[in-house]
C-alpha cells in the first residue's frame, strides 16, 4: 500500500483516489481523475507500475461507505486523498474537519471550505457551449432547415445543469431559431430509455443529441451509430472524455460528432504537484477554458476545419470574456430567446 | 400350473434406521388375486415399490414368470408388464383423463407431435373393453375419486400390464365403488391378469382374493388360502394377537340437542350447491353417522360446520346459538372438535413437532401461552407427554418427534387425541380410519364410543357402512347434498342404508331430525 | 392525426426493443417453472449472457460479418453453462431453489466484472462498433427471435409429447416418475434451456440497447421477466401480454414526457409508470394462484 | 477395534453435520473463501491481502502497518446492521411461507420516512430520532403490508408485487424527498442533531466510528425476531401458516391476517434498516439516485442464515464483514469483485447443505444395513 511507504519516509508523493460505485472504468469522470494520477507518475492505463506503492484507488459500493473509505485512507497517511463528485461533499466535510493534518481534494464542489481541502470546479458550461456551437455550425453547414437539438441528462442537478444550459446557449448563439428538447432519464444506468428517447427525437428531426447521463448516455450513442450506418445525418455528442472511440461505427467513422472534454486530470495533476512542491492549500480552483480545464474534441473529421476554426474563435472570445455564459438555469432563463420549458434544475 | 407370475425371494430393504422389509418372500400365481396384508408400517408399500422399481432392494431376488430380473425403474417394471395403482393417486389434476393415461407413452403423428385424437380413441376403446367407464376429455380435478382410480387402472392397462399392483385401492372408495372395483378385479382376472391387492379390510380379502400373504414389522409371516381362513385368523396373523371387530357399546343416552342444522346450503368448489337445504341434529351422548356416496356433500357439510367453507343460507346452531357466521377460531373455542378427512392437508402441520401439533387449537390458552402472548414450551411438552401416554401414540422422540416421521396410524391417533382433549361438545369425525390397520381402527372406534358415553355429541362421516353401522346410534343417509332419511341404527342394515344413499327415502325418517321431534317443521327437499 | 400515427410507428421499434429480451427471458423462466423449478436467477443469467455477447461481438466484429449471431450463440451457451449451477444444486442436490438462484444473481455481477478485468483490463467490455441493426420498420431481429422462441416453446409445451411430460413434472412429478419418465432429466433440460434463453435475452439486450456491457446493463430486467412469468400465469400468451405491457409502458413513459401538456407531472411519475401499470393490471386480473402446483418443490424419487 | 472406532467417529461427524445447519454453514463459508483464494491466485495477486483485510475488519489490526484501530470493528457493525435487518425482512416472511423480494423497497420507504421526520420532527433529544425510527417502522410496515394484503385478498403473487413496489418506492421516494423545502436534487437540509442516531458513547469506544444507537435497535430486532417467531402465539400462527396454510386455517388461525401481519413485520424490519442508514450514516437526507442494494443482499443473508434469528444475524455479520473488507481488499490490490464473488459462492454452496444430507442419509443406510445383517 501507498500509506506505509510515505509513512516510512519515501520521497514519492502518495495518493489515494476514492470513487463512487461506478469506479475508474466509467470512461468518463473517474477515469479522467485516474488518468491524471497515472500521468503524474509516468504510468499508463495498462502499465501501472507504481499502483499499490505510490497510488491506488478504492471504490465505494454504496454512499454510506464514503466516510469509512475516507477514514481508512486517512489512517494510511496518504499525502493526498482525492474524492470525485459532489456526492462526497458531506462525507468529506465530516472527515476533513476531524483530520486537519491530512490533505484532501474534491472535484466538482466549491462549498467544502477547509484549509486542508482543495476544491476543483470546472466550467462545464463553457465547454458545453463550445460543443453546442460546433453542433449548430455543423447543422448549418449541412443545410439543416428546421434545426432541432436534444439534451439527455442522467439525474437533474446543479452540475448537469451547467452542461445543459451551456450547450443550449451555444446552439442558440449560432441558430437562434433552433428548437431545443431535453430529457432526464433519472438513472445513470438505463441506456434503453435514453436510446428510445434518442430514436424518438431523431425520428422527429433532431439533428444532434448531447447526453450527460453516465451509462445511460450509451443509449444515445448506440442510436446515433445505428442511424448513421443507415445513412441518416444525426449526431451524438460525447461528454467528459473524448467519446469518439465509442462512437465508431466502422473503422473510421464515428457517430460522436464531438465531445465536451472535462479534464479532471488537470485537476488531479495540479493537486499532486501542489503536494510535491509543498504548496498545497485549501483553495478553490476553477478550471475553465482559459485554464484548459474544459474543451471540446476535434477527433471527428466530420467537424470540418472551417467549423473548428469558427469554434476556436468562439473559444477565444469566451476566454477573453467577450462572451459570457450563464452557468445556472435561473440565469440562463433570463437570457433573451432562451427556452423556458427545460427540465434543468439548479441545486 | 405354470410358473408363478411373481416370485420375490429374501427381499430386504433398509431405510435410515428402519428395516422395512426383512427377508420377505412373496409368490403370486398367474391369474390370481393375491392379497397383501399387514399393519401400518409392516412394509407392504415398500415391497410393492421394489417390485415396481421405485426402490432398489438391498438384497434379494425377483423372478417374473420364472425369469430372474432386475427392476431398476418403473420403466423396467412396465416393460415386464407390471403396473401399479398407488395408494396416493399419481394423476396430474389439471390434465385430462387421456393425457394422464398416455403420459410417457404418447401416441404421435407423422411429425412426432402429440396425437391426442388417437389417444382419446385408444382410451375409449380400453375403457369399453374392461368396463371402466371414463370420459376421456374430463379433467382429473373434475371427476370423482372412483373415476380417478379407474384412470389409474387404465393407465396400467394402456401399458399392457398383466401384473397389476393395487396399494390400498379401497381406502378412498365408497362401498359402491369398492364393489365395482372388486368386479373389475374379476373381469381382469378373467382376462388373465394377475393382481396384487393391498388392503386393511379383511372383508374385501375374503370377497376378492385367492391367497393372502401376511407381513408383520417387515417380516414375512405366511401365505394362506383365503377360502380356508376366516377373518379372525387373518387378523391374528397380522397383529400377532386376537382382535375384536365388534364394538361393545351400551345403548346411547341422548341428551339435549348440541348441533342443529337448519336448511343449510353450501356452495362447493365447482360453484354449485354441494349441500342443499340440509337439516340435521345431533344430541349429546349419541353418535350420528352420515352415510353417503363420496361427493354427496359430506365434506362440504363438515367444512361448513367447522367454518372452512362459508354458509350460503340456512343456520348452524351449536347449543342453541347460531354459529354460521362465526370465525373458525370462535367455533373451535365454542366447542367443536373436528377430525378432518385429510389428515395431511388439514390435520397436521407435518413440519411441526408433535407437541406443537397437539396444541394447534389450544395454543392461545393458558397454560400453553400466557396473557402477554408468550408460549410456554414446558407446558406444551407436558401436555404432549400426557396425550402420548393417554392415547398410546407411538412417537420415536416423544413430544419432539417431527409429525412427518410418524406413521399414518399414529398421526391419526395424535389428531384424535388433540380433538378429544379439547372436550368439545360436538366432535366431528370424518373418515377416521381410512388407511389404518385393524389394531388402530379398533382403538379409534373405542375412543369414539368413550366420548359418546361421556356425553359428547358425535357426528361421524364415513364411506364405510360397516363403520357407520358399528358405531352409530342414528344414521343419516345423504344424497345430492340433502339428508334422504334418518334411521336408528338398530333398524338399519347395509341394504336399507345403501338404498337410501342411492336416493330412496326411508319411511321412518324425518328431515334429518330424530324421531321424537314431532314439532319440527316439515321442509326437507325429499318430502 | 398523422403525427400520432407517426409517433406510434416510431414507438413500436422501441417497445419491441425493450420487450424482446424480457419476453425471451420470461419464456425461459416459464419453461423452467412449468417443469417445477423456480428460476429467480434470470437477472444474473441475463448479465452473464450480456457480458458474453458483448465480449464476443467486440472481439469478433472486426474479423467476421457473422459476429452478431456468433455473439448470441456465445451468450446462449454461457447462460446455459451458468444455469448448470442452478440445475445441479436444485435438482441433483434438492436444495432450496431460491438459494442457488440468488447465488447466481450475486455471482453474476462479480464474475462478469472479474472476467472483463481479465479480458479488457477494465470493469466493462470495450464498446463494440455496431450492435444489432434493425430490419424492416426499424424493428430489431430480436423481436422476431423472441416471437419465434415463444412459438417454439409453445409448440414444445403443448404439441410435443415431451411438453406434456414437462408440464406434468411441474404439476405432479411423482406421476411422471411412475410413468417411467426421468423427472430429473426433464428438469435439467428445462433449467438449462431457461439458462440458455436468459443468456440469449441478455445478449439481445446488450446488442440492441447499448454499446457495451457494464454492471448496470441488465438493470432489473431479469426481475421484470420473472414478474412477467407469474403475471402471465405461466402461459405463453400470458407472458407475451405481460412483457408487452411492460415494454409498451416503458416506451410510452419515454415518449409522453415530451407532451407539452403533461410537463406539470414530475419526471418520477413517468419513471414509475411502467411498474405502476403492471401492478394495477395485476390487481385487476388476480384472484387465483396459477402457479404450477409443484414449482419450487425439490423432487424426491422416494416420496409418494 | 480401531476400525470400529474410526467409523464411529466418522458417523458422529456426519451426524453432527446433519443435525447442525450451523456447522454446515461454517463449512460452506470456508469453501467460499477457498475458491476465492484460488481466483485471487489465478489473477496473480496475493491472497494474503484478502485475509489481512478480513483480519483488519474483524479485529481492527492492520497487519501491514502493525497498527490497531478498533474503529474498523465499529464500522463492520455499522455495515452489518442494515444487512441483518434486511435479512430479517426476507427471513420473517419466508418463515410464513412468503417470498419477500421487496426488502429494497421497504428499506427505501423506511429511509424516506425517517428523513422526513428528521427534517420536520420536534427537535427534542431522543424523542426526535425515536419518532423518526417509528415513522420508518410504520412506513416499511405499510409498504410490506400492502403486498401482504394484496396477496391475502387477491392472491396476487408477492414476487411480482414486491418487484414492482421496489421501483415505485424508489421513484416515489425521490419525488417526495424533493418536496422538502431546502432540498436540492440530491440532498435535504442537514438534519438537526436530535434526529441523528449517533451515540457519543459507542463512538468513543470504537475510536470514532459511526457506530450508533442503531446497534441497540438491531439487537432489539434480533431479540424481537427470535422471541416473536419462536416463543409467541403470533410466531406460532405465522410458522403454522408458513408450513401448512390449510391446517393453520383449520386450527383457527386467520391465514389472511397472518400473511398481512408477516409482510408488515417484514417491511418494518427493512424500514428500520432504512432508518438506521438514513439517521446513522448520514447527517442529511438523500434524494436517492438508485437502490442501495441492502434489500437484495438481505435475501442472500436470510438464505445463508436459514431464516432463523441467530443464523441471519451471523450471516449479516459475515456479509457486513465482506462489505467492509471490500475497500481494504481493493487497497491491497485484490480485485474488488472478490467480495461479491465470495458472497455469491457462499450462497451457491449453501445448497451443499442438502448435498451433505444426501451423503449422510446414504451413510446411515449403510450403517443400518450392517446392523441388520448382524442381527
Ligand atoms: N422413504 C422412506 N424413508 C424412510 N422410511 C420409510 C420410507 N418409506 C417407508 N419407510 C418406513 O418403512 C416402513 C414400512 O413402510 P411401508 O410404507 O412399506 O408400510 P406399509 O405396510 O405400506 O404401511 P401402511 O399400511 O401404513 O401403508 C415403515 O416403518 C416406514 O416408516
Ligand atoms: N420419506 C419418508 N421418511 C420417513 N418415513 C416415511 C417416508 N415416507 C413414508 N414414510 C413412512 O411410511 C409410512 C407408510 O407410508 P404410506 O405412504 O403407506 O402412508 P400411510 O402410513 O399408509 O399413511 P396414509 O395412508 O395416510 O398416507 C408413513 O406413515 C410414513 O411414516
Ligand atoms: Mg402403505
Ligand atoms: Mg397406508
Amino acid at each position: 500500500g501507498g500509506g506505509q511507504q510515505s509513512g516510512s519516509g519515501g520521497d514519492q508523493v502518495t495518493v489515494r483516489l476514492l470513487t463512487d460505485a461506478t469506479g475508474i472504468d466509467d470512461k468518463s469522470f473517474n477515469a479522467a481523475a485516474w488518468r491524471g494520477i497515472l500521468e503524474f507518475y509516468g504510468d499508463t492505463w495498462n502499465n501501472t507500475k507504481l499502483r499499490g506503492s505510490a497510488y491506488d484507488v478504492v471504490t465505494a459500493q454504496t454512499q454510506d461507505m464514503y466516510i469509512p473509505n475516507l477514514m481508512q485512507a486517512t489512517d494510511e497517511h496518504y499525502d493526498l486523498i482525492i474524492t470525485t463528485g459532489f456526492t462526497f461533499a458531506d462525507a468529506l466535510s465530516d472527515v476533513a474537519q476531524r483530520n486537519p493534518n491530512q490533505n484532501y481534494m474534491i472535484i466538482d464542489v466549491d462549498w467544502v471550505n477547509f484549509p486542508n481541502v482543495m476544491q476543483v470546479m470546472f466550467a462545464e458550461h463553457e465547454g458545453s457551449y463550445l460543443v453546442g456551437v460546433a453542433a449548430a455550425l455543423k447543422a448549418k453547414a449541412d443545410g439543416i432547415t428546421n434545426p432541432r437539438f436534444g439534451f439527455i441528462g442522467g439525474i437533474a442537478g446543479q452540475t448537469i445543469t451547467k452542461f445543459e444550459v451551456g450547450y443550449v446557449q451555444g446552439v442558440l448563439s449560432v441558430l437562434p431559431n433552433a428548437q431545443i428538447v431535453d430529457y432526464y432519464v433519472n438513472d445513470w444506468g438505463n441506456p434503453a430509455d435514453a436510446k428510445a428517447q434518442a430514436k424518438n427525437w431523431y425520428d422527429s428531426g433532431v439533428y444532434a443529441i448531447y447526453s450527460a447521463a453516465g451509462g445511460s448516455g450509451n443509449g444515445t450513442i448506440a442510436q446515433a451509430k445505428e442511424y448513421r450506418t443507415q445513412g441518416r445525418n444525426v449526431w451524438a455528442i460525447g461528454v467528459d472524455s473524448d467519446q469518439f472511440e465509442e462512437g465508431l461505427y466502422n473503422a473510421t467513422d464515428s457517430a460522436v460528432l464531438t465531445s465536451m472534454l472535462k479534464r479532471v486530470e488537470t485537476g488531479t495533476i495540479y493537486g499532486l504537484n501542489a503536494c510535491k512542491n509543498g504548496t498545497f492549500k485549501g483553495e478553490l480552483i476553477t478550471l475553465d477554458l482559459a485554464a484548459d480545464g474544459v474543451g471540446y474534441s476535434t477527433a471527428n473529421k466530420a467537424l470540418s476545419k472551417a467549423i473548428v476554426d469558427e469554434v476556436e474563435k468562439v473559444k477565444q472570445q469566451i476566454i477573453s470574456g467577450q462572451i459570457k455564459i450563464a452557468a445556472t438555469h435561473a440565469d440562463a432563463k433570463r437570457l433573451p430567446g432562451f427556452p423556458q420549458n427545460l427540465k434543468a434544475m439548479d441545486n | 400350473m405354470a410358473e408363478p407370475a411373481i416370485e420375490m425371494i429374501n427381499i430386504t430393504k433398509i431405510f435410515p434406521g428402519v428395516i422395512a422389509n426383512d427377508n420377505v418372500k412373496l409368490e403370486v400365481d398367474q391369474g390370481e388375486v393375491h392379497a397383501l396384508l399387514g399393519e401400518n408400517g409392516a412394509g407392504k408399500s415398500t415391497l410393492m415399490s421394489i417390485l415396481f422399481g421405485l426402490y432398489e432392494p438391498d438384497s434379494g431376488i425377483i423372478k417374473i414368470r420364472g425369469q430372474e430380473v432386475s427392476i431398476r425403474s418403473p420403466n423396467d417394471a412396465t416393460s415386464l408388464g407390471i403396473g401399479m395403482v398407488h395408494q396416493h393417486f399419481k394423476l396430474v389434476s389439471n390434465f385430462t383423463v387421456t393425457e394422464n393415461i398416455v403420459l410417457g407413452l404418447e401416441p404421435k403423428n407423422k411429425l412426432g407431435n402429440l396425437d391426442l385424437k388417437s389417444a382419446e380413441k385408444r382410451v375409449a376403446e380400453l375403457s369399453a373393453q374392461y368396463g371402466l367407464a371414463v370420459e376421456p376429455r374430463d379433467k382429473i380435478e373434475n371427476i370423482t375419486v372412483g373415476m380417478q382410480q379407474r384412470v389409474e387402472i387404465l393407465k396400467i392397462l394402456y401399458r399392457n400390464a398383466d401384473i397389476l399392483i393395487f396399494d390400498e385401492p379401497t381406502a378412498v372408495l365408497t362401498p359402491q365403488e369398492i364393489d365395482e372395483l372388486l368386479e373389475i378385479f374379476e373381469r381382469l382376472k378373467s382376462e388373465g391378469k394377475t393382481i396384487i391387492f393391498i388392503t386393511h379390510k379383511l372383508k374385501e380379502i375374503k370377497a376378492a382374493a385367492n391367497r393372502c400373504t401376511v407381513l408383520r414389522r417387515g417380516k414375512y409371516i405366511g401365505t394362506v388360502d383365503v377360502a380356508a381362513a376366516d377373518e379372525d385368523q387373518l387378523a391374528e396373523m397380522m397383529v400377532g394377537r386376537s382382535v375384536s371387530f365388534r364394538i361393545d357399546k351400551k345403548p346411547a343416552q341422548p341428551g339435549k340437542i348440541v348441533l342443529e342444522i337448519e336448511d343449510l346450503t353450501v356452495i362447493g368448489s365447482k360453484g354449485v350447491p354441494a349441500v342443499q337445504n340440509l337439516s340435521l341434529e345431533v344430541r349429546a351422548g349419541e353418535v350420528v353417522g352420515v352415510a353417503g356416496v363420496d361427493g354427496n356433500g359430506q365434506s362440504e357439510l363438515v367444512s361448513a360446520i367447522a367454518g372452512l367453507l362459508p354458509v350460503k343460507s340456512g343456520r348452524i346452531l351449536l347449543n342453541g346459538t347460531d354459529i354460521s357466521k362465526e370465525s373458525i377460531r370462535r367455533r373451535n373455542e365454542s366447542g367443536i372438535g373436528l377430525v378432518p378427512e385429510d389428515r395431511h392437508k388439514y390435520g397436521l402441520i407435518l413440519d411441526f413437532r408433535l407437541d406443537e401439533n397437539l396444541v394447534l387449537k389450544s395454543f392461545r390458552r393458558e397454560p400453553y401461552s400466557n396473557k402477554l402472548g408468550f408460549l410456554s414450551f414446558p407446558a406444551i411438552a407436558a401436555h404432549a407427554e400426557d396425550l402420548i401416554s393417554q392415547f398410546d401414540i407411538r412417537a420415536g422422540s416423544g413430544p419432539a418427534t417431527s409429525a412427518k416421521s410418524m406413521s399414518g396410524g399414529n398421526q391419526q391417533k395424535a389428531i384424535i387425541a388433540r380433538e378429544i382433549d379439547l372436550s368439545p361438545d360436538l366432535l366431528i369425525v370424518s373418515q377416521p380410519t381410512r388407511g389404518l390397520d385393524v389394531g388402530a381402527i379398533e382403538y379409534i372406534h373405542r375412543r369414539i364410543i368413550e366420548e359418546r358415553d361421556k356425553g359428547r355429541a358425535v357426528l361421524l362421516v364415513s364411506f364405510e357402512l360397516d363403520e357407520i353401522l358399528n358405531l352409530c346410534d342414528r344414521i343419516a343417509a345423504v344424497s345430492k347434498g340433502s339428508v334422504v332419511g334418518v334411521v336408528p341404527a338398530e333398524s338399519a342394515d347395509e341394504r336399507k342404508i345403501g338404498a337410501m344413499m342411492a336416493g330412496v327415502g326411508s319411511t321412518d325418517a324425518g328431515n334429518g331430525k330424530a324421531s321424537g321431534s314431532p314439532n319440527q317443521p316439515q321442509g326437507g327437499p325429499h318430502v | 392525426m398523422s403525427d400520432v400515427f407517426q409517433t406510434i410507428t416510431g414507438m413500436l421499434p422501441s417497445i419491441l426493443m425493450i420487450w424482446a429480451p424480457i419476453l425471451i427471458a420470461a419464456t425461459g423462466g416459464m419453461f423452467c417453472e412449468r417443469s417445477g423449478v423456480t428460476n429467480i436467477a434470470l437477472e444474473g443469467l441475463m448479465g452473464i449472457g450480456a457480458m458474453a455477447a458483448a465480449t464476443a461481438h467486440t472481439l469478433l466484429e472486426v474479423k467476421t460479418g457473422m459476429s452478431i449471431p456468433l455473439a448470441l450463440l456465445v451468450a446462449t451457451g454461457s447462460g446455459c453453462l451458468f444455469s448448470l449451477i442452478h440445475a445441479f444444486a436444485s435438482i441433483t442436490l434438492r436444495a432450496d431453489q431460491v438459494v442457488s438462484g440468488t447465488g447466481i444473481n450475486l455471482l453474476s455481477t462479480g464474475v462478469t466484472v472479474f472476467l472483463c478485468q481479465i479480458i479488457f483490463r477494465q470493469e466493462r467490455t470495450e464498446p463494440f462498433k455496431l450492435g444489432m441493426m434493425p430490419g424492416i420498420g426499424g424493428i430489431y431481429p430480436t423481436a422476431w427471435i423472441a416471437l419465434i422462441i415463444l412459438v417454439v416453446v409453445w409448440y414444445v409445451l403443448y404439441k410435443r409429447p415431451w411438453g406434456l411430460r414437462l408440464r406434468a413434472c411441474g404439476e405432479h412429478p411423482q406421476a411422471v416418475a411412475s410413468a417411467g419418465i426421468d423427472v430429473m432429466k426433464v428438469r435439467y433440460i428445462a433449467v438449462l434451456v431457461s439458462g440458455a434463453l436468459a443468456g440469449l435475452a441478455g445478449g439481445c439486450l446488450v446488442l440492441t440497447q447499448t454499446i457495451q456491457y457494464t454492471t448496470t446493463t441488465i438493470n432489473g430486467r431479469g426481475f421484470i421477466a420473472l414478474a412477467a412469468v407469474s403475471f402471465g400465469r405461466w402461459l405463453p400468451l400470458g407472458i407475451l401480454g405481460a412483457s408487452l405491457l411492460f415494454g409498451a409502458s416503458s416506451a410510452l413513459a419515454v415518449y409522453i414526457v415530451n407532451i407539452e401538456s403533461l410537463k406539470f407531472l414530475p419526471p418520477e411519475f413517468f419513471n414509475l409508470l411502467p411498474y405502476l401499470i403492471t401492478l394495477l393490471t395485476l390487481v385487476i386480473f388476480s384472484g387465483k394462484d396459477y402457479a404450477p402446483r409443484s414449482v419450487g418443490v425439490p423432487f424426491d424419487k422416494g416420496k409418494s | 477395534m480401531s476400525d470400529k472406532n474410526r467409523s464411529s467417529i466418522r458417523d458422529r461427524i456426519l451426524e453432527v453435520f446433519t443435525r447442525s445447519d450451523a456447522l454446515v454453514s461454517v463449512a460452506v463459508v470456508i469453501l467460499g473463501f477457498l475458491v476465492a483464494t484460488i481466483l485471487v491466485l489465478v489473477v496473480g495477486r496475493n491472497p494474503g491481502g484478502m485475509y489481512s483485510a478480513i483480519v483488519q475488519v474483524i479485529t481492527g489490526w492492520d497487519l501491514r502497518r502493525g497498527v490497531w484501530n478498533i474503529r474498523y470493528i465499529g464500522e463492520w457493525l455499522v455495515a452489518s446492521m442494515p444487512l441483518i435487518l434486511c435479512g430479517f425482512s426476507m427471513a420473517f416472511a419466508s418463515r410464513t411461507g412468503l417470498f419477500n423480494i421487496g426488502a429494497e423497497g421497504q428499506y427505501i420507504v423506511g429511509l424516506t420516512a425517517a428523513q422526513f421526520v428528521a427534517v420536520y420532527g420536534p427537535q427534542i433529544p431522543y424523542v426526535h430520532w425515536i419518532l423518526a425510527v417509528l415513522a420508518a417502522l410504520a412506513a416499511g410496515a405499510v409498504w410490506g403490508g400492502i403486498v401482504g394484503y394484496l396477496k391475502a385478498r387477491f392472491s396476487m403473487s408477492e414476487v411480482v408485487a414486491t418487484i414492482m413496489m421496489n421501483y415505485i418506492a424508489l421513484y416515489a421516494s425521490r419525488y417526495f424527498t424533493m418536496q422538502i423545502p431546502g432540498t436540492n436534487t440530491y440532498r435535504t437540509p442537514t438534519f438537526p442533531d436530535t434526529a441523528k442516531l449517533s451515540s457519543p458513547f459507542l463512538e468513543s469506544i470504537t475510536n470514532g466510528s459511526r457506530l450508533n444507537y442503531g446497534l441497540y435497535l438491531t439487537i432489539i430486532a434480533i431479540l424481537f425476531f427470535w422471541l416473536v417467531m419462536g416463543k409467541t402465539r403470533l410466531g406460532y400462527s405465522l410458522r403454522a401458516t408458513g408450513l401448512n396454510k390449510d391446517a393453520a386455517k383449520y386450527g383457527g388461525i386467520s391465514v389472511n391476517t397472518s400473511i398481512t401481519t408477516a409482510m408488515a413485520i417484514s417491511g418494518a424490519f427493512a424500514g428500520l434498516a432504512g432508518a438506521i442508514v438514513a439517521l446513522g450514516s448520514f447527517n442529511y437526507g438523500r434524494v436517492l439516485a438508485g437502490q442501495d442494494g441492502y434489500g437484495f443482499d438481505g435475501i442472500a443473508v436470510a438464505l445463508v442464515g436459514n431464516s432463523t434469528a441467530g443464523g441471519t444475524a451471523l450471516a449479516g455479520l459475515l456479509f457486513g464483514m465482506l462489505k467492509s473488507a471490500q475497500p481494504l481488499m481493493q487497497s491491497r490490490q485484490i480485485p474488488k469483485e472478490i467480495a461479491s464473488i465470495i458472497m455469491g459462492l457462499v450462497v451457491v454452496f449453501i445448497s451443499l447443505r442438502a448435498g451433505i444430507r444426501i451423503v449422510v442419509e446414504w451413510q446411515m443406510k449403510e450403517k443400518a444395513k450392517k446392523g441388520g445383517n448382524a442381527e
